[in-house]
């Protein structure tokens, strides 16, 4: 079967002032997967994960070079519409960060930011986000709550819930689970599994066996380079470079 | 699982996206450099008024002569001889004055407080000198007039001196020291807090007292910054106006160096006999505030340059 | 550590306390003081501005004009004061300070009040001519009314009203010195006349400047003589006898600060170039040369010892006790 | 020897720094410990509402006196002088500037005096009650008494007249009610103008403004400047600018409170954009990131996520300014002006309660008892919001720790 790939990168160079912090990066994503990528910390996988968002224009002196596509448009591309990308890409950050409102105008607010006012159609759109989101049962009572007197667990799902509410084609997660619980986390694993029917999932993650137990494809970071990319089931079991091996057994990192 | 789908491009294009950023950019601008615009504005209007007095062109014969005004040593109405040189010399004394009696009070207390009392303690007199600093200039006034002038009449009898009813330089040094006092103080504490412990820990290991560690190491690794706090004092007590204003006098001539006597600040020039009139004897207080923007930013120039000194070990 | 804290709270409320009982002991120091007065004390010279009709009053009186308008001849260190009730204050305070004030404010002051040249400065003395520090609480209108028909109106209806019996009662009970005769009216006989206060004016504001010596005078006057004329608007700002005719007449009369009626405490300048009609006399007022209340060193003054002590030839009490 | 020499000299410190220490404290209680004594025997319901000229009633007798004599009630002392044919009694009292005048000490609830027709409005009566001042009266026979003719000359006279041509009374005044509507005006119309400006301005350097552009530093600058201008400077400002400004566009002519409300705006513009500028600092940026992230604009990401989270900020701002507001003197004296007023009207003057202060002692004889009444009012106010503040503050503080 022939996959689909929602992202192309080819030849990409990223550089935070004089540092660079990615090499000549080629990859594709393929759609309704879900991608892992891996390495020790400072190996550039949240950068690049963050590149196709395009959330790196946020930091003063990044500059980028080389290709990144998005359905086969250029997303660096000077016409580019940003905002637009960034509505179809959504993205989930480490540390849950709902904002300082209630549960409903948290998972409205994207919604509400593209100009959708009625009421119907928000009510749809919040209770859907949080029934895939697998938080409905929990929240439903408490809707008009503060977002923040969620549990951390329950914040990251419900900011998985407010990046799926703008029903993106893709969710970047950059490490959703390093600040949650084991238990926490064993749901949003769960949660992401399920996600996969419907969205491309691009995950930063440290925890190698969580990249194993819920990733279609790995690909394997270390000083700004691309090492490995293939099917994870491969990555983990027999990786085809030394600096591969030595890292998912541990022997750095 | 469903996705609901809405059209997220019907209303914000592209371009539109990238426009209202934009446009709020240039909107937000407009306060800013409005906000920015009234210093600009005080430079430019006071001495626009500050200039007319010496303008035959205004005030035809009545002009003040510049150079008279620059050097003279009495502030009389009519005829007009007013000269400032002696008001100057008068705020430079009694701020320097004031600022002497404030700072090594200031400093024991930020000292007291940062480092020499428990928690609780430092945290209730924190609380008190931060009250202080919040009490307003006219209430300090009423404090000055009602108390201050009976203070400085009775030091007076007792060393059998005169004074006009204690309203007197001495008075106007104790009301300025204390309204410095507070802002002192807080610079100074946080300058004190911000000391690497280990100096301090290293200076006792070394077998120095915690007195001795105090003066000789926080203290002289504070320094950069209590003087920034005394600095910031003295631009206060420069410009403090109401308070000065109430019990400095109204001294006609000078310059004055009798504690017990009258004397004349700038400010209190600005202020003493206001009587809400256009005219010579309104427009020249627009020359003396000229003199006291010049007059702090020449202290602030020469206190930063000092600073600079003082601090170029730390 | 609690030994400390307690010390530590002990010290706190001795000083609080301590710091209480000197303010309140401090707050009453000048009344307390029985000081005998040490004659080689410098005499402190208070004066007013030189807009002050009270300090013309004075200098001309004492035979020094040069210095009625002139600070330089004044001798060093005088202080000058920019209101009769700041001299007043400024004279309670200081046991060696001389200055004077009006006769109006003399009561209740506590200041010793002087004679002059032998004569006790009172409403009989003022009168008959043979108190010699006395000058007129004059008025001044505007000439240029434009636009202002209703103000002019009540103007006009106010002075009127100063010379009724109802008006003099309430100057001579300032303490303003006027003679009243068999011919002064009731404002009742005479309100008829002035249709303008059968109106309502609380809208419309009536400006009174110049002299503070008068201002207790106006402001009384003013009190209920709003009553009395359509409850318009009062509002005083008095800043010396000086500006009385700038604000009507002279150079500020269309300015911000324009008055519709001013009041000086002296007779009007030749610079004061008035138009016809628009001034007239209120009442007669004394100068009273005053000392601190504790001072009862002197009961009376010369005017020779007053221009040696103002120019700077006497400076100690005791050059003034000869 | 050394030893027990340099403990001692640490003892000696120690002490000296300690006592020192106390000055703050002690200059504190005794600014506290002035004002309260001086003014709280002032500081009253009637102070805050009654206005500072007194009210003046002109009223008159001229209806058949009855036969009634009244007694004269045993709670009143010599000092009252009592007229049992009109049953009023009249002491000396001191007024705020310790000048003395005639009261009417007490008044019988059958008086004749009690009700009197309104002389110059037909129809209408004044009520003569006990606290009023007598100023004059004539009575019918042509005799008048003034109020420093003394209680005892009044009550004679009132025994022996028939009835009253005209009869003068006043309420004490002396009130503040003028001044506190004047502050809240101020406060308001400041907060109007400032607080967006402030905010705005606040905003845009920390969310919008180009990153290492010459010309923001240089606005930056000019901003922090402001701090430093001492507060007569800004009167200075008002005076040139702010008051002609003010008389082109509306009907003002010379000071008045918008011409004070503009320059006040421009005192605590810095205290707002400062305040505001920590508050948005202090907002971590995973708020602005996980909003862009969901395809918000910059403009969206500001108004509805940032400046939500710089509210307690935007607060303690607001707070600062009031503070600043109530306790300001010396710009207004020039920006406004220094005559006390009780109609307050926004394009003409009237004082705030600091300059209502500055005017009492400034002007006469210094009022030491209403000037320390209307300082306990200012102190009390703005040393609350201060502890409010700083109850945000550490509230803030703790909240970013925590979370």
């Amino acid at each position: 079967m022939k996959t689909e790939n929602v992202f192309q990168i080819t030849n990409l160079n990223l550089h935070y002032g004089t540092k660079q912090a990615l090499f000549d990066i080629a990859m594709e994503i393929p759609k309704n997967q879900v991608t892992a990528l891996i390495g020790p910390s400072g190996c550039g996988k949240s950068t690049l994960l963050r590149s196709l968002n395009r959330m790196n224009d946020l930091i003063d002196n990044c500059h980028v070079d080389g290709l990144v596509q998005y359905e086969n448009d250029d997303i660096y591309d000077k016409n580019y519409d940003v905002i637009n990308l960034r509505t179809r890409v959504g993205m989930v950050f480490q540390k849950p960060n709902p904002f300082p409102m209630s549960i409903f105008d948290n998972i409205a607010y994207g919604p509400r930011c593209q100009g959708v006012k009625d009421k119907k159609t928000l009510n749809e759109i919040v209770k859907n986000a949080l029934v895939n989101s697998a938080l409905y049962d929990e929240v439903k009572d408490r809707l008009k709550e503060a977002a923040t007197s969620l549990s951390g667990g329950q914040q990251q799902r419900l900011c998985i819930a407010r990046a799926i509410a703008m029903s993106p084609e893709v969710i970047l997660m950059d490490e959703p689970t390093s600040a949650l619980d084991p238990i926490a986390t064993a749901k949003i694993e769960e949660l992401i599994q399920e996600l996969k029917k419907d969205y491309t999932i691009v995950i930063v993650t440290h925890n190698m066996q969580q990249a194993a137990r819920i990733s279609d494809n790995t690909a394997f970071f270390l000083m700004g380079e691309l090492i490995e990319y293939d099917k994870t089931d491969l990555i983990f079991s027999q990786p085809s470079k030394k600096q591969t091996e030595d890292y998912i057994t541990g022997r750095f990192g | 699982m469903t996705k609901i789908e809405f059209n997220k491009d019907t209303k914000f294009s592209m371009k539109h996206n990238k426009k209202t950023d934009r446009i709020m950019q240039n909107i937000l601008l407009i306060p800013t450099v409005l906000s920015a615009s009234f210093v600009l504005m005080i430079l430019i209007f006071i001495s626009q008024r500050g200039v007319a007095p010496f303008l035959p062109s205004e005030y035809g014969n009545e002009s003040v002569n510049f150079l008279r005004f620059i050097t003279g040593v009495t502030w009389y109405q009519p005829p007009n001889s007013y000269g400032i040189f002696f008001i100057v010399v008068n705020t430079v004394f009694v701020v320097a004055l004031s600022s002497l009696i404030a700072v090594p009070i200031s400093v024991f207390t930020a000292l007291y407080i940062a480092k020499m009392t428990p928690k609780p303690i430092s945290k209730f007199f924190q609380t008190i000198i931060e009250l202080l600093a919040s009490v307003p200039s006219i209430v300090f006034g009423v404090f000055g007039l009602g108390v201050i002038t009976k203070v400085v009449l009775w030091i007076a009898s007792i060393f059998g001196l005169q004074t006009a009813g204690g309203i007197s330089t001495l008075a106007t040094v104790f009301v300025l020291a204390m309204m410095i006092l507070p802002t002192i103080t807080l610079l100074s504490i946080t300058a004190i807090n911000s000391v690497n412990l280990d100096l301090e820990k290293n200076s006792l290991a070394l077998g120095a007292s915690k007195m001795q560690t105090y003066f000789k190491v926080t203290l002289v690794s504070a320094k950069s910054g209590i003087f920034a706090g005394i600095i910031l004092g003295i631009g206060r007590a420069l410009g403090e106006a109401t308070a000065v204003s109430m019990v400095a006098g109204n001294a006609g001539s000078g310059p004055s160096f009798d504690l017990f006597s009258t004397t004349r600040t700038l400010t209190s020039t600005m202020l003493l006999g206001l009587k809400e009139t256009t005219g010579l004897d309104y427009d020249i207080r627009f020359s003396v505030g000229m003199v006291l923007i010049l007059l702090i930013i020449l202290t602030n120039l020469g206190l930063n340059y000092l600073k600079k000194k003082v601090g170029r070990f730390s | 550590m609690k030994k400390i804290l307690l010390t530590l709270s002990i010290i706190i409320v001795a000083i609080a306390l301590v710091g209480c009982s000197t303010t309140s002991e401090t707050t009453s120091a000048t009344t307390q003081t029985t000081t005998s007065i040490d004659q080689t004390m410098e005499v402190t010279v208070y004066t007013r501005d030189t807009t002050s009709g009270t300090r013309e009053a004075f200098f001309s009186g004492i035979g020094f004009s040069a210095a009625s308008g002139d600070n330089t001849v004044l001798v060093d260190g005088y202080v000058e004061v920019d209101g009769n009730g700041s001299m007043i204050s400024s004279i309670t305070n200081d046991l060696y300070g001389i200055g004077y004030i009006s006769l109006a404010s003399l009561t209740d002051t506590g200041l010793n009040g002087l004679q002059f040249e032998g004569v006790v400065a009172s409403k009989d003395n003022v009168l008959n001519g043979t108190y010699g520090l006395q000058r007129p609480f004059n008025y001044i209108v505007r000439e240029d009314w434009t636009g202002m028909d209703t103000e002019s109106q009540i103007i006009e209806a106010f002075i009127a009203y100063m010379n009724t019996v109802d008006g003099k009662a309430t100057i001579s009970n300032k303490h303003g010195i006027v003679e009243t005769t068999v011919s002064d009216s009731l404002w009742d006989n005479i309100k008829s006349n002035y249709s303008v206060c059968t109106e309502d004016n609380s809208s419309v504001t009536i400006y009174f400047g110049g002299s503070t010596s008068v201002e207790s005078v106006a402001k009384a006057l003013s009190a209920e003589f709003t009553t009395k004329c359509g409850n318009f608007i009062p509002e005083h700002n008095h800043t010396g006898s000086g500006d009385g005719f700038t604000r009507t007449q002279g150079s500020e009369a269309d300015g911000a600060n324009k008055i519709h009626i001013g009041f000086a405490s002296r007779d009007f300048k030749e610079s004061e170039a008035y138009a016809e009609g628009t001034t007239g006399l209120i009442c007669l007022d004394a100068v009273v040369v005053v000392l601190n209340g504790e001072n009862s060193i002197l009961s009376n003054i010369t005017s020779e010892e007053l221009r040696k002590i103002y120019s700077g030839e006497f400076t100690t009490w005791a050059d003034l006790l000869g | 020897m050394k030893h027990s020499k340099r403990r001692r000299l640490d003892f000696l410190f120690q002490g000296v720094i300690t006592i020192t220490s106390m000055i703050g404290l002690f200059l504190l209680i005794a600014i506290f410990a002035y004002v309260f004594k001086q003014g709280s025997g002032l500081l009253s319901w009637d102070l805050l509402t009654s206005d500072y000229y007194a009210t003046t009633y002109d009223t008159y007798y001229s209806d058949q006196l009855g036969d009634e004599v009244f007694e004269k009630p045993s709670h009143l002392d010599e000092s009252v002088y009592f007229s049992s044919k009109w049953g009023i009694g009249f002491s000396t009292a001191l007024d705020n500037e310790g000048k003395s005048y005639m009261l009417i000490a007490y008044i019988d609830s059958n008086s004749p005096l009690r009700i009197l027709p309104d002389k110059n409005n037909e129809g209408e009566v004044v009520e003569i009650t006990e606290n009023q001042a007598l100023l004059k009266v004539i009575f019918t026979n042509y005799t008048i008494i003034m109020s420093s003719e003394g209680p005892e000359n009044a009550a004679n006279l009132f025994d022996a007249a028939d009835g009253i041509i005209d009869m003068i009374t006043t309420t004490s005044g002396k009130g503040i009610r003028g001044s506190i509507i004047t502050t809240l005006y101020l406060i308001i119309l400041t907060l109007i103008i400032a607080l967006p400006i402030g905010v705005l301005s606040a905003i845009y350097l920390r969310e919008f403004a180009p990153k290492k552009s010459k010309i923001v530093e240089i606005l930056r600058r000019l901003i922090e400047m402001l701090t430093g201008v001492p507060s007569i400077i800004f009167g200075l400002l008002g005076a040139a600018v702010f008051i002609p400004f003010t008389s082109t566009f509306t009907a003002a002519d010379g000071g008045n409170l918008i011409s004070g409300a503009l320059t006040l705006a421009v005192i605590v513009l810095p205290v707002i954009i400062t305040s505001t500028d920590e508050a948005l600092k202090v907002i971590p940026d995973d708020f602005r990131q996980a909003s862009l992230a969901l395809g918000a604009t910059k403009t969206q990401t500001t108004f509805k996520v940032v400046l939500k989270s710089a509210i307690p900020g935007i607060l303690s701002a607001v707070l600062l300014s009031v503070g600043r507001i109530i306790g300001e003197s010396a710009a207004l004296i020039y920006a406004i002006g220094t005559a006390i007023k009780d109609q307050i009207i926004l394009t003409e003057r009237s004082t705030s309660l600091a300059v209502h202060i500055w005017s009492i002692m400034a002007g006469e004889t210094p009022n030491f008892e209403l000037a320390s009444a209307i300082s306990i009012i200012i102190l009390a106010v703005v040393l609350v919001l201060n502890l409010i503040v700083k109850f945000i503050a550490n509230k803030l503080s703790y909240e970013s720790r925590t979370s």
